[in-house]
C-alpha cells in the first residue's frame, strides 16, 4: 500500500466516522458539525484526487452554504444544550433496514462495474474548460440542464420573496419578514 | 426621481464618511496634537489649591499653629479628623488646653476643604500629593503633628 | 528580476536527491506548515501592533510605547499574558464545540494563506482556482463563530452569532462580484496568472471605472466579512458586550483574536493581488514613451516589498474606517448589502463584461 | 431567577444588560425581553449603587451635606451644590453678592460643557466609535484643569457654598478661559465632521427613541430630553437663579422628539454655553465673593424648595427643616431617574442597537438615578 493509498483510506474513515457520528449524536447542533466535518472530507477527497474546482464547489455550496443554513435552523428551533430525545425501536430498524438496503445497493454496483486502469494522470480542469462545456451547445454541452437548473433557482427565488413580501395591510405575522 | 435621488444618497454618504475620515487622517499624521501625559516619567506640577491631603504647616522651630480647638474636627463631615487634647500647664500655673495628638484618617477623606476653611489658626492646609497608594491600609491613618512640636507663640 | 523561485527548487532537488519522493513531500509539506504557523503569529503581532498605533494616533494619543523599543514587544508581552492566563469554560457549555471552535477558526485562516502570492515564486500552493478556493474557504470560518456562539451557552454569544451570520452569508455574495467582475478582465481564477497578467499595469488602472467601483464594494464587503467596525455586528461591545466571543479568556481568546487579524492581512493580500497587482512593481504600459525604462527602474524594489506595501497600505485603510466610523444597526447593515451594494455590484459585473468584450480596458 | 429562566413565556429571549455591562454606563441593570433582535421590554433595576445619601444627608450639617450632592450627579457636581446652596440661601435669605453670583454662573456653564462634552463621547462609544471620545476629553481635560486650579479639584469641586463660592477665582482663571474658548471654538467644527454629519451616525439616530412632548411631560423628563421634544423648560429661563435672567442666551427647543433630536439639543447648548461664558468672563464685578454667614447654619423650621437646571435637566432640592443643626428630611429631585423612566416606552419595539443608543441620548448617570 503506497502512501497515496494511506491518505485516501485516512480521507475514507474521516468522512465515514464524522458521518456515523452525525446520525448517531443525541444533539443536533453537534449533529450539524459533524457533517459539516463529513463534507469537508468529501471536499478532502476532490482536493487529492485534484479536481480542486469541484472541491472548491463543495465547500461553497454544502459546507458554506447548506451546513450554515441548517445552524440558522438550529438557532431558530432549539434551545442550547438540550437533548434530542432517543428515537424508538421502530424507526430505528426502518432506518438500519434503509441503510442496509442502500449499503448492499452501492456495494453490488461497485463490484459489478469493471473499472478501466490506467487513467492515472488526472484530466486538466481548467475552470475554462468548465465553463465553455457548461454553456457549449455541442454534443457533450450542458446548456440545457444549465438553464433548466436555473430556471428551478429562479423559481425559489420568487417563492422566497413572496413568502417574505409583506403583504400591505394584512396584520399579524408582519415580523422577521426582512432579511 | 428615484434613480436621481439613490445615486444623491450614495454621494452624500459618502462624502460624509470621507470627510470624517479625513479628519483622522489628519490626526494621524499630526502628532504635535497628541495630548498623552506620559505621568510616571513627566510629573505634572499641580495647582497650590489642589487638594491631595490635609496636612499641618510647621515652621523650621517644629512649630505648628494649632491650637486644638476641634473646630476641623466638627467641620468634617466623614469623622477624618479625631483630635486629641492634654493639659499644658503654663508659665504662670494655669492649665491650658493644647493639642496632643492630630489624627487624619485619608482614608476616609473627601478632600471637601471644609476643615480648612473652618480652621481659625490657619494650622491646617491641603497638600498637593497625590500618590497615595500603600500596601497596607493602617498607613493612611496619619498623625499630622510632628512628634515635638508645640505650639507656636502668639497663636491663640 | 530577483526571484525565489530558484531557491525553493534548490529545496526541492535536495530534498528529492535525499530521500524518496513520498517522504520529500511530506518534509515540504512540514516545512510550508512551520512556514505557515510562523506567518499566522508574526502577521498577528505585527497586526495587533500596528492597530494599537493607528488607533492611538487617530485619537491624539501616543499608544503602546514602553515595553520594548517604542513599545514594539506589546503585542508579545499580551500574548505571553494570554498564554499563561487560564482559560475558562462555563458551565453548561458543549465543552467540545467549545474548545473546538477558536481552533478551526484559526485553521481555516491558516488554510487562506496557502495561494496567497509573496513574490514570485513565494507562494505555498499556487492552484488553478485560486480565488474560487479562497472565497471557498473562507465561507466556512463563519462556522467557527457560530460554533463559539452557541457553545458558550450565553445568549449575548448567540445573538453575536446569530448576526455574524446573516452578516457573513450576505455579504459574501457582493465579495464574490466584486472578484468576479476583475475575473471577468484577468480571465483566470489562478494567482499566479491575475499577477501575471498586471505586467503592464495594474487593473484598478486598467480596468478604470468598473474596476474602482468593484474595489470600494470588495473593501467594504470584507470589512463587514471579517467583522470590523464598522460591521462589527457581531462583537459589538457596547450591544453584545464581546458577543461571541464573550466567554472566551486566555490561549482560546488570543486565538479568535489573532485569526481576526490574519484573516484582515488575507483579504487585503487579495485586494492587492486583484486590483494592485500583488507583487508586480508599478508598471506602466508600453505604448507610453520611455517605459521600459520605467518598468526597469520599478523592478529594481524587490516583489516582497511591493505586495507588503500594498498589503499593509490597505490594512491601513480598514482600520481607518475602524477608528473613524460609528457601528451600523444590523438591519442598516443588511439594507446596505442588498439595497446598495449588490445592486451596484451586479450593474458593475455587466458592465465591466461590456468592456471586456468591447475592449475598452488598456 | 429570571436569569435561571432565560426565555419568557411566549419563548422571547430575556437577557439582563447589566448591571456589568459597557453600554448602561454604570451599574444599571436592565432586563430586556427579546424577540429577534426587536426588544419587546425593558425593565430597568435599580439599586446598585444606593448609598442613601438622603437619609446621609440627615445627620449632616448645612454646610456638610453640600459635599455629598456632588457624589450624585458627579458631572454637574457644581450645579448640584449650587442648587443645596440656593436652598440653604432661600431658608436663611442670604442674599450672595454679585462677584458670587457671577461666579457661580461661569462655574455652572464650564461643568454644563465639560458634561455634554463628556456624553458626547460616550455617545460616540455607545453606537460604536472610539475616536470621538478621546477628541471630547482633549478639550473636557483643559476645563477639568481650570476647575482644579480654581477650586482644588477636578470633579467633585465642593466650591459652591451657602453665601457664594468657597474661595476667589485664580488669577489665572479668566485668562484661562479665554484660551479655553478660543480652543473650543476652533474644535467644535471637527465634532461635526467627525460625527453629527456622518451618514451612518444619522441613520443610527434619526427616528430612533422617539417620544412626544406630552409623553415625555407625563414621564416627568426635564432637561434636553424634554426640550428635544418640543417644550419648552429651562429653569434657567423660567424661574432665573443666580443672575441667568442678567445674560442673553437662547433656549434651545427640537422638535424631532427623537434621539437625533436630543443629540442636536445638547451640541447647540454647548454654544449657548459658551456665549453665556463669553458675556461674563469679562464683566465679573469686583466686590465680596461670598456673603457674611454664620459659622454654624440652623434654618428656621419649614420647608424649602429649590431647584436649578443641570446638565441633565431639573435638579430639585427640598429640605424640611425642624429649626436644628442638620435637616429633618431632604429630598433630591434628579432628571436621570425621571428620565430613565421613559426609557421602556422610548424603546419598545426598537432594535437592540437602537436601545444603547437611545440611553446614550438620555445621558444617564447613575449615581444621579440611584441615590
Amino acid at each position: 500500500m503506497n502512501i497515496s493509498a494511506i491518505i485516501f483510506y485516512l480521507i475514507a474513515a474521516f468522512i465515514l466516522i464524522s458521518g456515523g457520528l452525525a446520525v448517531t449524536s443525541r444533539k443536533i447542533f453537534r449533529a450539524a458539525i459533524y457533517l459539516l466535518f463529513s463534507m469537508i472530507g468529501v471536499a478532502g477527497l476532490y482536493f487529492w484526487m485534484s479536481y480542486e474546482f469541484i472541491a472548491a464547489v463543495q465547500i461553497v455550496v454544502y459546507v458554506g452554504g447548506i451546513v450554515v443554513l441548517i445552524i440558522f435552523s438550529i438557532f431558530l428551533t432549539h434551545h442550547v444544550g438540550s437533548e434530542m430525545e432517543a428515537p424508538n425501536r421502530m424507526r430505528l430498524g426502518f432506518s438500519f433496514l434503509a441503510v442496509l438496503f442502500a449499503f448492499a445497493f452501492c456495494i453490488v454496483t461497485i463490484l459489478k462495474n469493471e473499472f478501466v486502469p490506467g487513467l492515472a494522470a488526472p484530466v486538466d480542469l481548467t475552470v475554462e474548460r468548465i465553463g465553455t462545456q457548461m454553456l457549449s451547445l455541442t454534443e457533450h454541452g450542458y446548456i440545457l440542464p444549465f438553464e433548466v437548473v436555473s430556471m428551478l433557482l429562479l423559481a425559489a427565488m420568487i417563492g422566497c420573496i413572496v413568502i417574505a413580501l409583506k403583504i400591505p395591510g394584512a396584520t399579524g405575522s408582519t415580523t422577521q419578514a426582512q432579511s | 426621481m428615484f434613480l436621481v435621488d439613490y445615486i444623491k444618497t450614495v454621494y452624500n454618504g459618502v462624502t460624509s464618511l470621507l470627510k470624517g475620515m479625513r479628519m483622522t487622517g489628519y490626526y494621524f499624521t499630526h502628532h504635535k496634537e497628541i495630548i498623552t501625559q506620559q505621568y510616571p516619567d513627566v510629573k505634572q506640577v499641580l495647582p497650590e489649591r489642589f487638594r491631595g491631603e490635609v496636612v499641618m504647616t510647621h515652621d523650621e522651630k517644629n512649630e505648628h499653629r494649632c491650637t486644638g480647638c476641634t473646630a476641623c474636627e466638627l467641620a468634617c463631615p466623614n469623622a477624618t479628623i479625631k483630635i486629641v487634647t492634654k493639659f499644658d500647664i503654663t508659665p504662670d500655673g494655669k492649665k491650658k488646653k493644647a493639642l496632643d495628638t492630630f489624627v487624619y484618617h485619608l482614608e476616609l477623606c473627601t478632600m471637601c476643604n471644609l476643615c480648612i476653611v473652618a480652621c481659625p489658626t490657619d494650622a491646617i492646609k491641603m497638600a498637593q500629593s497625590f500618590e497615595h497608594s500603600v500596601y497596607d491600609r493602617s498607613l493612611l491613618t496619619k498623625v499630622l503633628n510632628k512628634p515635638g512640636s508645640k505650639l507656636m507663640e502668639g497663636v491663640e | 528580476m530577483f526571484s525565489l523561485e530558484n531557491l525553493t527548487h534548490i529545496i526541492d532537488h535536495a530534498l528529492n536527491n535525499t530521500f524518496n519522493a513520498t517522504i520529500a513531500m511530506l518534509i515540504e509539506m512540514v516545512i510550508v506548515g512551520i512556514c505557515a504557523i510562523t506567518l499566522f503569529a508574526v502577521l498577528g503581532l505585527v497586526l495587533v501592533f500596528m492597530e494599537r498605533k493607528v488607533s492611538a494616533y487617530m485619537q491624539i494619543r501616543l499608544g503602546p510605547n514602553r515595553v520594548g523599543y517604542k513599545g514594539l514587544a506589546q503585542t508579545a508581552a499580551d500574548t505571553l499574558k494570554l498564554v499563561i492566563k487560564e482559560g475558562f469554560t462555563p458551565d453548561n457549555a458543549d465543552k467540545f464545540l467549545f474548545n473546538l471552535a477558536p481552533f478551526l477558526v484559526m485553521i481555516i485562516a491558516m488554510m487562506l494563506l496557502a495561494p496567497i502570492a509573496f513574490t514570485k515564486g513565494l507562494q505555498m500552493w499556487d492552484l488553478n482556482i485560486g480565488v474560487l478556493y479562497l472565497s471557498a474557504v473562507s465561507s466556512v470560518s463563519v462556522i467557527g463563530i457560530l460554533m463559539a456562539g452557541w457553545a458558550s451557552n450565553n445568549k449575548y454569544s448567540l445573538i453575536g452569532a446569530m448576526r455574524s451570520g446573516a452578516q457573513i452569508v450576505s455579504y459574501e455574495l457582493s465579495a464574490g462580484l466584486a472578484v468576479l467582475t476583475m475575473i471577468v478582465f484577468t480571465g483566470s481564477l489562478q494567482i499566479s496568472t491575475i499577477i501575471a497578467s498586471q505586467q503592464d499595469g495594474w487593473w484598478i488602472f486598467k480596468g478604470h471605472i468598473p474596476a474602482i467601483i468593484s474595489f470600494v464594494i470588495f473593501i467594504i464587503a470584507v470589512t463587514a466579512e471579517t467583522n470590523r467596525a464598522p460591521f462589527d455586528m457581531a462583537e459589538a461591545e457596547s450591544e453584545l458586550t464581546a458577543g461571541f466571543h464573550t466567554e472566551y479568556s486566555g490561549m482560546r481568546f488570543a486565538l479568535f483574536f489573532l485569526a481576526e487579524y490574519v484573516n484582515i492581512f488575507i483579504v487585503c493580500a487579495i485586494a492587492a493581488t486583484i486590483y494592485f497587482g500583488g507583487w508586480m512593481p508599478f508598471h506602466i504600459s508600453h505604448s507610453i514613451p520611455f517605459a521600459d525604462l520605467f518598468n526597469k527602474g520599478m523592478d529594481f524594489i524587490p516583489g516582497v516589498l511591493w505586495f507588503t506595501g500594498k498589503t499593509f497600505a490597505l490594512i491601513f485603510l480598514i482600520m481607518w474606517f475602524r477608528w473613524t466610523f460609528p457601528r451600523l444597526r444590523i438591519d442598516q447593515l443588511l439594507n446596505l448589502e442588498w439595497k446598495y451594494l449588490l445592486p451596484i455590484g451586479m450593474f458593475n459585473l455587466l458592465l465591466a463584461t461590456a468592456i471586456a468584450i468591447l475592449g475598452w480596458y488598456f | 431567577m429570571i436569569e435561571e429562566v432565560g426565555t419568557s413565556p411566549e419563548g422571547d429571549l430575556i437577557i439582563n444588560v447589566g448591571p456589568q455591562h459597557p453600554s448602561t454606563h454604570g451599574v444599571l441593570h436592565l432586563v430586556i425581553t427579546l424577540n429577534g433582535e426587536t426588544v419587546k421590554n425593558c425593565e430597568p433595576h435599580l439599586g446598585y449603587i444606593h448609598r442613601s445619601i438622603e437619609k446621609m444627608c440627615e445627620s449632616l450639617s448645612y454646610r456638610q451635606f453640600i459635599y455629598v450632592t456632588s457624589r450624585m450627579d458627579y458631572l454637574s457636581s457644581h450645579i448640584n451644590n449650587q442648587g443645596c446652596s440656593l436652598t440653604v440661601e432661600k431658608a436663611l435669605q442670604i442674599e450672595v453678592p454679585e462677584r458670587g453670583k457671577v461666579i457661580r454662573v461661569l462655574m455652572a456653564e464650564l461643568t454644563r460643557m465639560a458634561s455634554h462634552l463628556l456624553w458626547w463621547g460616550a455617545l460616540g462609544m455607545d453606537v460604536g466609535a472610539f475616536t470621538p471620545f478621546f477628541h471630547a476629553f482633549r478639550e473636557r481635560e483643559v476645563i477639568n484643569d481650570i476647575m482644579e486650579e480654581t477650586c482644588g479639584a477636578r470633579l467633585t469641586m465642593n466650591y459652591i457654598v451657602p453665601g457664594g463660592v468657597m474661595y476667589d477665582i485664580h488669577p489665572n482663571f479668566q485668562q484661562k478661559v479665554k484660551d479655553f474658548i478660543t480652543l473650543f471654538k476652533s474644535k467644535i467644527d471637527e465634532y461635526d465632521t467627525l460625527v453629527t454629519g456622518n451618514i451612518i451616525f444619522q441613520q443610527r439616530m434619526k427616528g430612533v427613541g422617539y417620544i412626544s412632548g406630552e409623553d415625555a411631560l407625563s414621564y416627568g423628563c426635564t432637561g434636553p430630553v424634554l426640550r428635544a421634544s418640543g417644550v419648552k423648560c429651562d429653569i434657567r429661563k423660567i424661574a432665573p437663579y443666580d443672575g441667568y435672567e442678567k445674560v442673553q442666551f437662547e433656549e434651545i427647543i427640537e422638535t424631532g422628539c427623537d434621539s437625533y433630536a436630543r443629540y442636536l439639543v445638547r451640541m447647540k447648548e454647548l454654544k449657548q454655553s459658551l456665549s453665556i461664558i463669553e458675556q461674563l468672563l469679562d464683566n465679573i464685578p469686583e466686590g465680596e465673593f461670598q456673603a457674611k454667614t454664620k459659622a454654624v447654619l440652623k434654618l428656621p423650621k419649614g420647608e424649602f424648595y429649590s431647584r436649578v437646571e443641570t446638565a441633565r435637566g431639573e435638579f430639585g432640592v427640598y429640605i424640611i427643616s425642624e429649626g436644628g443643626l442638620t435637616p429633618y428630611r431632604i429630598k433630591f429631585r434628579s432628571p436621570g431617574f425621571s428620565n430613565l423612566s421613559a426609557l421602556h416606552h422610548m424603546t419598545k419595539g426598537s432594535k437592540l442597537g437602537d436601545l444603547v443608543a437611545t440611553m446614550g441620548t438620555l445621558d444617564l448617570v447613575i449615581p444621579d438615578i440611584d441615590r
